[in-house]
């Protein structure tokens, strides 16, 4: 990205982040969804975009981090401290679980990946002790205001999608992200090249997961109720990837992106589809595949791709010089 | 003798996974696509074995032609009219198509047949055998059978049949099988349609004995996914035994560690299984 | 087709613009109309009972509407209900039950379903000051969370279980032990838990407790464990999908004790429609029922013209849950006239000094929002008909023994 | 001369956006044996399936019989009577060798008794393969697996027979059995479209020769005049 | 001198196949080694084993007075040993620049992303694709990503280089072209173990040879020995020419 598209990005963060003045209880709301929505695209983005493999470990990390976000309210830990816990204990079983299962490849690791999450709801339910199994569980109260609990969350959630947004920027100015696109594009080749490659792998699927945990917390924290199959929820994996697929995986901007055309669609369709709602959907998930197969930003890509082609006849007769 | 009720338990329950899953594993296997709308085929399927049962009084074990036809024509058109579009695409699109595609019909199903709980009563039940202490259900092992019927005339229709080899052959190696004359595109159409008619099939043995409803979908989507990965992808032999295999675990699990962690032990054996043999118990050498 | 990606996009867009304007202007309000909020989990594994709510919420409008609406100080007010649908996640619950009163600008709102989402939904109706009636909620949890905007229509879990193990005590049946088998989910475990204390209360032996996941499709090795143990009670607690299939699987197995119990399923017409002969002689207890009868005011006024009205309407008989939703609108209906203002706060101490009888039962609310007039009815499917065994005011038949096969 | 059986105008096809062919002119007369010859990477692969329906081609025509047939689907260029013998053998390794044969026989009416013959026939033509007809393809040998794969080729009775890489990888001995096999089927009435890398195999046995180099025919004549052509020894012998 | 690369007893079986059989070979620093072989007598499987793709089923393979077999493919490519794919594997959507950055940055000496850039173009340069820089590796022509797939084995700054038939698929000018470039990596001081198929290139390249059959080493010597050698002739023409092309190998 050059300078002139950093700034406009900056600036169009700062405006959503002024999102409070408005003052619209609703509005905030959709703005709190949305920092969580593009937060799990964006992290998706870094092991499904990047590194081409497609985890259906979001809820995983989402419930876990809610749970241990939940739990540690619950024994009297400061809100933030439980946060930043949440983030740190998805991003260890991130690790333990990458170095589990990163071997596996396209539809094993997909599958892998979500069972992961069913055998945590499972547990979750199970574990009546610790999580209060299917009762739920219930967080303490934020002493205040009804204005000020909803800019507390607003803003924790936008800030948090931003420091995903960072997260993707700085991993793919790095050497990771460098690494990572190589792995998907071959991974043979990449070792080959002197890539680690399960620990790049072990490391993107930690940087999907962290701050998805820290997600969950927050989410916790919020709703001040959660229970097994809500935080567990299968579409917590789905929704991110068609968010990102739909901005363009593989991008910086495109989950972000993604993520607010899709909260918007799913707002439309809801209110006034009540019956339907899903069915449209999933008609709009097929649109999709066949009418934008590499997203928003593909559109852009695929132009830039059109003028090298143009200039390559020359290429092609090159001779000695 | 209550391990061997147990026993019996499983592999009665085991024998309909089989059959939920085959279908899906024949997709999985032959156009290598997870087909996220198994779970609704096989709903349709008891479906039509409701309706035919209540309208027509057509007994669900003969209404297992009518919903195969149905699932098959059904199956066979999108395959043709969307999903051969995208077969070769990354996984994360071919997932994401039929998970639309499952939105959509459940939807459907949903405000076509409402979320109601339906269940099929009987006029003459078959009952069930006292065998000393051992009980069998006998409607429920009449399914079962006729579960692993059809598993098993699957199994002879790719083994014996012109389609079936084509169906073969191409799963094994498209390109070869092109050059033989046969058609891919169709042949793909047509496996999906038998997947789906096999989710039919087994939709309307299952009609007799679960509720019906099109929220239960994502349970019958979930059991074929186990079964499919424990018995190995693709694989008919793997799907009837990675099928029975998991009845039998659940119920032991049932029976031992508790009734809640059933699916709890299944999912741990899985992912285990996945990590260290990720071709399924069968390995490669399942296929025919 | 595929030609012109920008174009496509542009075309999905601005679809999708076009549809929220549209939406935006469809919610623009007329006046003289009373606007009540009621989310519902419309789609997802909830959604049967979601459907039921609206369906009694959709004929007391619809009853008050054709009456004339409501009068306020001498004003008629017509009912409007704004349903959305939060797809059985809690969550969305909590946050459509916001959207509707901070944007759709709804008076009151009807809790969403059950004691779960309600708890979670109550504390924005609570921070809103908005009267919120619970139509599905009976857990005591839900009520002591020192709310005051919070009112319920359930009595609490323990006023099913215990009539029911008094009944059965006071039978001259030989009935000692007592097997429990639960869902492992919010209600159903809260009501197989109550069920443990009251049948220890009446001196029980309780034989097992056992609990099953959610998403549970096989009860074979659970219901084998449980036919070793010779219980001369099953009680079991589930969903209805749950229960068809608990009942089924005990036929086949041949699991037949003197009494079985199961609460939510046998309440619902569908589960005896879907369970046929296999329904006779099981019981249960639900908070209302048909074959009470009462004669108070507000809309209806009484059951039999409730009855007749939700026959006319649906063409079937109403179950508790319907005429919870529809007694929730009479409720409401009665606080505002008696108020005789929509000022929140006004409607808020009518409801919690409301003392009166209604199509439902009599109505009075404790100190915790949760209804304390009511004796939930106990009663058993008898020739594929639920009959009242209790209260005796209201009971239809004696309580069978047996016949469980 | 009569008809060709085959003949190839001006094809050109590739891969999406790299084109391979650059304009092939070829024929095959009935009862042919024609060698295609060609460093790696040349197009003779390209040419074949190109051919015989796999890829589309992009321009030219393909005539058989003097009918158009570029662009048809394979099952259409069988019915027409050609047949490819894919290079690398690719069986189906799972199934057994009758069954690999029995694919062969695809586009035939399953009652039609010529297939028993044919099969007799590729069985006495390979007793290899008769003595391992049950077992799985994939357990045979290179060289078994290459009888395999020809006597599918034959299951289809083709008038043209297309092979890829006849030598691929296997051993001398066992490539001498395969030319007889070959000379027998081609006496016998089969035209041959044979690909081959070893191009001192490929031009002692064929009737006529083309040399395909980076998508054009470079140099085409009697295998006598191209084994003798100082460029050819040069660019593709090594000697 | 000693040896850069020992490969002692080195076997290699897939299943039933011996696909690899007991192979010794040293090569010295600054060596041109020719490696040949009919199709399929296990050359480019060596090559796998020596890289780590495959572990060897026995023996051991010493580089620089270390054991590598059994090692991660990335490890060995780190410690200076590159290759090229028979069949080119680029990285088809970056560009080749992008492609040939990423040895840079992982496998070389690189510091950050800066000097990879550098490096990438110097070794684009070298092969003579600096103009082809900014294209995608997927659009270039067969000739240029072979060259690609020889700027990335260069800029890991190999000790050695495998080559796997680098030359397939090109014809005579781009032959010669590809010949004078590795002269010129040669005399830049790198090792390089050559996989051929064609005779010419390996006997104006080499200065010994190394021919693999079905798996074993059935001879080693200079381009001379080999070619005059029956078993090689035999088991590279059969039988029915090894008396022709012998005599005319001899006259030449």
């Amino acid at each position: 990205m050059n300078k002139k598209a950093v700034v406009s990005v900056a600036v169009v963060v700062a405006i959503i982040a002024a999102l409070p003045v408005l003052g619209d209880n609703y509005l905030m709301r959709l703005g709190t969804m949305f920092g969580m929505y593009a937060t799990l695209a964006l992290s998706w983005n870094i092991i499904g975009g990047y590194a081409g493999y497609p985890s259906f470990a979001t809820a995983a990390f989402f419930g876990l981090g809610a749970y241990t976000g939940a739990l540690l309210q619950g024994a009297g830990v400061p809100m933030p401290l439980a946060w930043v816990a949440a983030c740190a204990s998805a991003a260890l079983f991130a690790a333990l679980l990458g170095l589990a299962i990163l071997h596996l490849k396209g539809h094993y690791f997909a599958i892998a990946s979500l069972i992961v999450g069913e055998v945590l709801v499972e547990v979750a339910t199970s574990w009546r002790s610790l999580t209060g199994g299917g009762m739920g569980l219930n967080l303490p109260v934020l002493r205040m205001g009804v204005e000020a609990q909803s800019r507390l969350f607003f803003w924790s959630m936008y800030t948090l999608g931003v420091l995903a947004l960072l997260m993707n920027w700085l991993v793919a100015r790095s050497r990771l992200g460098f690494g990572l696109n190589c792995i998907r594009q071959n991974e043979d080749a990449s070792a080959m090249v002197g890539i680690n490659t399960k620990r790049y792998k072990v490391m993107a699927f930690t940087c999907s997961a962290v701050l998805v945990g820290g997600a969950g917390a927050m989410y916790a924290s919020w709703v001040y109720y959660i229970e097994p199959p809500d935080v567990f929820d299968v579409l917590t994996s789905v929704k991110p990837i068609v968010m990102a697929l739909l901005g363009g995986a593989g991008t910086v901007l495109g989950p972000a992106i993604g993520a607010g055309v899709f909260l918007v669609m799913e707002e439309v369709v809801w209110r006034n589809f009540l019956d339907v709602h899903s069915a449209i959907l999933g008609i709009l998930i097929v649109a999709l595949i066949f009418l934008l197969p590499n997203g928003l930003l593909g559109l852009a890509i695929r132009r830039r791709k059109a003028a090298i082609v143009a200039r390559l006849p020359t290429l092609a007769k090159r001779r000695k010089a | 003798m209550l391990y061997l009720q147990v026993l019996i338990n499983g592999l009665v329950l085991g024998g309909l996974y089989a059959c939920i899953a085959v279908g899906f594993s024949l997709v999985w296997g032959v156009l290598n696509v997870i087909n996220i709308l198994h779970g609704s085929f096989v709903i349709l399927g008891s479906y039509v074995a409701y309706f035919a049962y209540v309208h027509l009084g057509i007994h669900p074990f003969y209404s297992i032609i009518l919903a195969g036809a149905v699932l098959f024509a059904l199956g066979y058109a999108l395959q043709l009219g969307l999903i051969n579009r995208v077969v070769g695409a990354p996984v994360l699109t071919t997932l994401v198509l039929t998970f639309g595609l499952d939105l959509l019909l459940n939807n459907a199903m949903l405000v076509a047949f409402s979320a109601d709980y339906r269940s099929i009563q009987l006029a003459n039940p078959l009952g069930r055998m006292d065998l000393g202490e051992v009980t069998l259900p006998l409607d429920r092992v009449a399914s079962m059978l006729f579960a692993l019927g059809l598993t098993g005339l699957l199994y002879l229709l790719l083994g014996r049949s012109r389609i079936g080899r084509a169906i073969v052959a191409v799963r094994m190696d498209r390109e070869a099988a092109a050059l033989m004359g046969v058609r891919v595109r169709r042949v793909y159409a047509i496996t999906f349609g038998v997947g789906a008619m096999m989710a039919g099939a087994a939709g309307s043995l299952l009609a007799l004995i679960f509720p019906i409803s099109p929220l239960n979908s994502s349970e019958f989507l979930g059991i074929a996914f186990v079964v499919c990965v424990m018995g190995g992808l693709g694989s008919i032999t793997g799907a009837m035994i990675g099928g029975l295999a998991l009845g039998v675990i659940e119920s032991f699990a049932a029976l031992f560690i508790g009734p809640e962690h059933g699916l709890t032990i299944a999912f741990t054996l899985l992912i285990l299984l996945l990590m260290f043999k990720p071709t399924g118990i069968m390995g490669r050498r399942g296929y025919e | 087709m595929l030609k012109n990606p920008v174009k496509n996009a542009t075309a999905i867009l601005g679809a999708m613009l076009m549809s929220t304007l549209l939406g935006v202007a469809s919610s623009a309000f007329a006046e003289d109309v009373i606007r009540v909020g009621a989310p519902l989990p419309l789609t997802g594994p909830l959604s049967p009972e979601g459907e039921k709510q609206k369906r009694g919420y959709d004929l007391w409008a619809k009853t008050v509407n054709a009456e004339g609406g409501i009068s306020v100080g001498g004003k008629s007010y017509q009912v409007e209900i704004e349903y959305v649908d939060y797809e059985s996640n809690t969550p969305r619950a909590v946050q459509t039950a916001e959207r509707l009163i901070s944007e759709n600008d709804v008076d009151f709102l009807f809790s969403p379903f059950g004691s779960g989402a309600t708890k979670a939904a109550s504390g924005v109706s609570e921070r809103y000051g908005i009267p919120t009636i619970a139509a599905t909620a009976s857990s005591t949890a839900v009520y002591n969370q020192g709310y005051r905007y919070l009112f319920g229509t359930f009595t609490p879990n323990a006023t099913l279980t215990d009539p029911l193990a008094r009944l059965v005590k006071n039978s001259d049946e030989e009935i000692e032990t007592v097997a429990i088998y639960a869902r492992n989910d919010l209600f159903p475990l809260a009501i197989a838990e109550e069920m443990e204390k009251s049948a220890k209360k009446h001196g029980f032996e309780v034989v097992s407790f056992s609990e099953y996941a959610i998403g549970t499709m096989d009860h074979a090795s659970a219901l084998t464990v449980m036919r070793r143990e010779e219980p001369d009670w099953v009680f079991a607690t589930g969903y209805i999908n749950d229960l068809i299939l608990v009942r089924k699987q005990m036929s086949d197995l041949g699991l037949s004790p003197k009494v079985l119990t199961m609460i939510a399923g046998p309440a619902y017409q569908e589960f005896i429609d879907a369970t046929g002969d296999l329904s006779n002689n099981v019981s249960s207890a639900a908070w209302w029922h048909p074959a009470v009868d009462y004669d108070g005011e507000g809309t209806f006024g009484t059951t039999d013209a409730y009855l007749e009205a939700f026959k006319e309407e649906y063409g079937a008989r109403p179950d508790y849950a319907e005429a919870s939703a529809s007694a929730a609108g009479v409720i409401l209906q009665l606080a505002i006239q008696q108020a005789g203002t929509l000022d929140p706060k006004a409607v808020r101490d009518a409801l919690a000094n409301m003392d009166t009888t209604t199509f439902y039962g009599p109505i009075r609310f404790g100190d915790t929002g949760q209804i304390v007039s009511l004796e939930p009815p106990v009663f058993q499917i008898q020739d594929r008909e639920a009959k009242v065994i209790y209260p005796d005011s209201v009971k239809q038949t004696d309580l069978q023994f047996g016949g469980i096969e | 001369m009569a008809e060709p059986l085959m003949q190839i105008q001006g094809l050109e096809s590739g891969y999406g956006e790299i084109q391979v062919l650059w304009g092939i002119d070829l024929e095959v007369h009935e009862q042919e044996l024609v060698s295609l010859i060609g460093s790696n990477g040349a197009g003779k692969t390209t040419l074949l399936k190109t051919i015989s329906g796999l890829v589309p081609p992009t321009n030219g025509s393909v005539l058989i019989d003097g009918e158009e047939y570029a662009g048809r689907r394979p099952d259409q260029m069988l019915t027409a009577g050609v047949a490819q013998v894919p290079e690398g053998r690719r069986l189906f390794r799972t199934m057994s060798v009758r069954d690999n044969l029995l694919m062969g026989a695809y586009m035939r009416p399953q009652n039609d008794p010529g297939i028993r013959e044919d099969y007799e026939r590729v069985m006495a033509m390979f007793p290899r393969l008769a003595e391992r007809a049950r077992q799985d393809a994939g357990t045979l040998s290179g060289g078994e697996q290459q009888m395999c794969a020809i006597g599918r080729g034959i299951m289809g009775r083709p008038r043209l027979l297309m092979i890829d890489e006849l030598s691929l990888g296997l051993a001398p001995r066992a490539v001498e059995m395969l030319i007889e096999s070959l000379l027998e089927l081609n006496r016998a009435g089969v035209a041959i479209l044979l690909v081959e890398q070893d191009v001192a195999t490929a031009l002692d046995l064929a009737h006529r020769a083309y040399v395909v180099d980076r998508g054009r025919i470079a140099m085409s004549g009697t295998a006598r005049e191209l084994a003798d052509a100082p460029e050819v020894r040069e660019a593709y012998m090594g000697i | 001198m000693s040896d850069l690369l020992t490969l002692e007893g080195v076997s290699r079986r897939f299943g039933g196949l011996l696909a690899v059989d007991n192979v010794d070979l040293s090569v010295g620093r600054g060596e041109i080694v020719g490696l040949i072989g009919p199709n399929g007598a296990g050359k480019t499987t060596l090559v796998n084993v020596i890289t780590g793709v495959y572990r060897p089923s026995a023996g051991t393979i010493t580089y620089d007075g270390r054991r590598i077999d059994g090692m991660k493919t990335f490890r060995i490519s780190r410690m200076g040993v590159a290759r090229t794919f028979q069949t080119v594997q680029p990285f088809p959507a970056m560009t080749a620049r992008e492609n040939v950055m990423a040895p840079a940055t992982f496998a070389g000496k690189s510091q950050g992303i800066a000097e990879a850039r550098e490096r990438a173009e110097e070794a684009l340069e070298f092969v003579g694709l600096g103009d082809a820089r900014d294209a995608l590796a997927s659009e270039l022509t067969l000739a240029g990503r072979k060259r690609l797939e020889l700027a990335k084995s260069l800029a890991m700054e190999p000790k050695v280089l495998l080559l796997d038939e680098v030359n397939a698929g090109l014809n005579s000018t781009e032959i010669d072209e590809a010949l004078d470039l590795i002269r010129k990596v040669a005399d830049s001081g790198v090792t390089i173990i050559i996989i051929e198929h064609l005779m010419k290139v390996v006997m104006s390249l080499c200065s010994r040879i190394v021919v693999l059959h079905h798996g074993g080493k059935i001879a080693e010597g200079t381009p001379d020995e080999v070619r005059n050698d029956r078993s090689v002739i035999e088991a590279y023409l059969g039988n029915r020419y090894a008396s022709r092309s012998a005599g005319e190998a001899s006259d030449g």
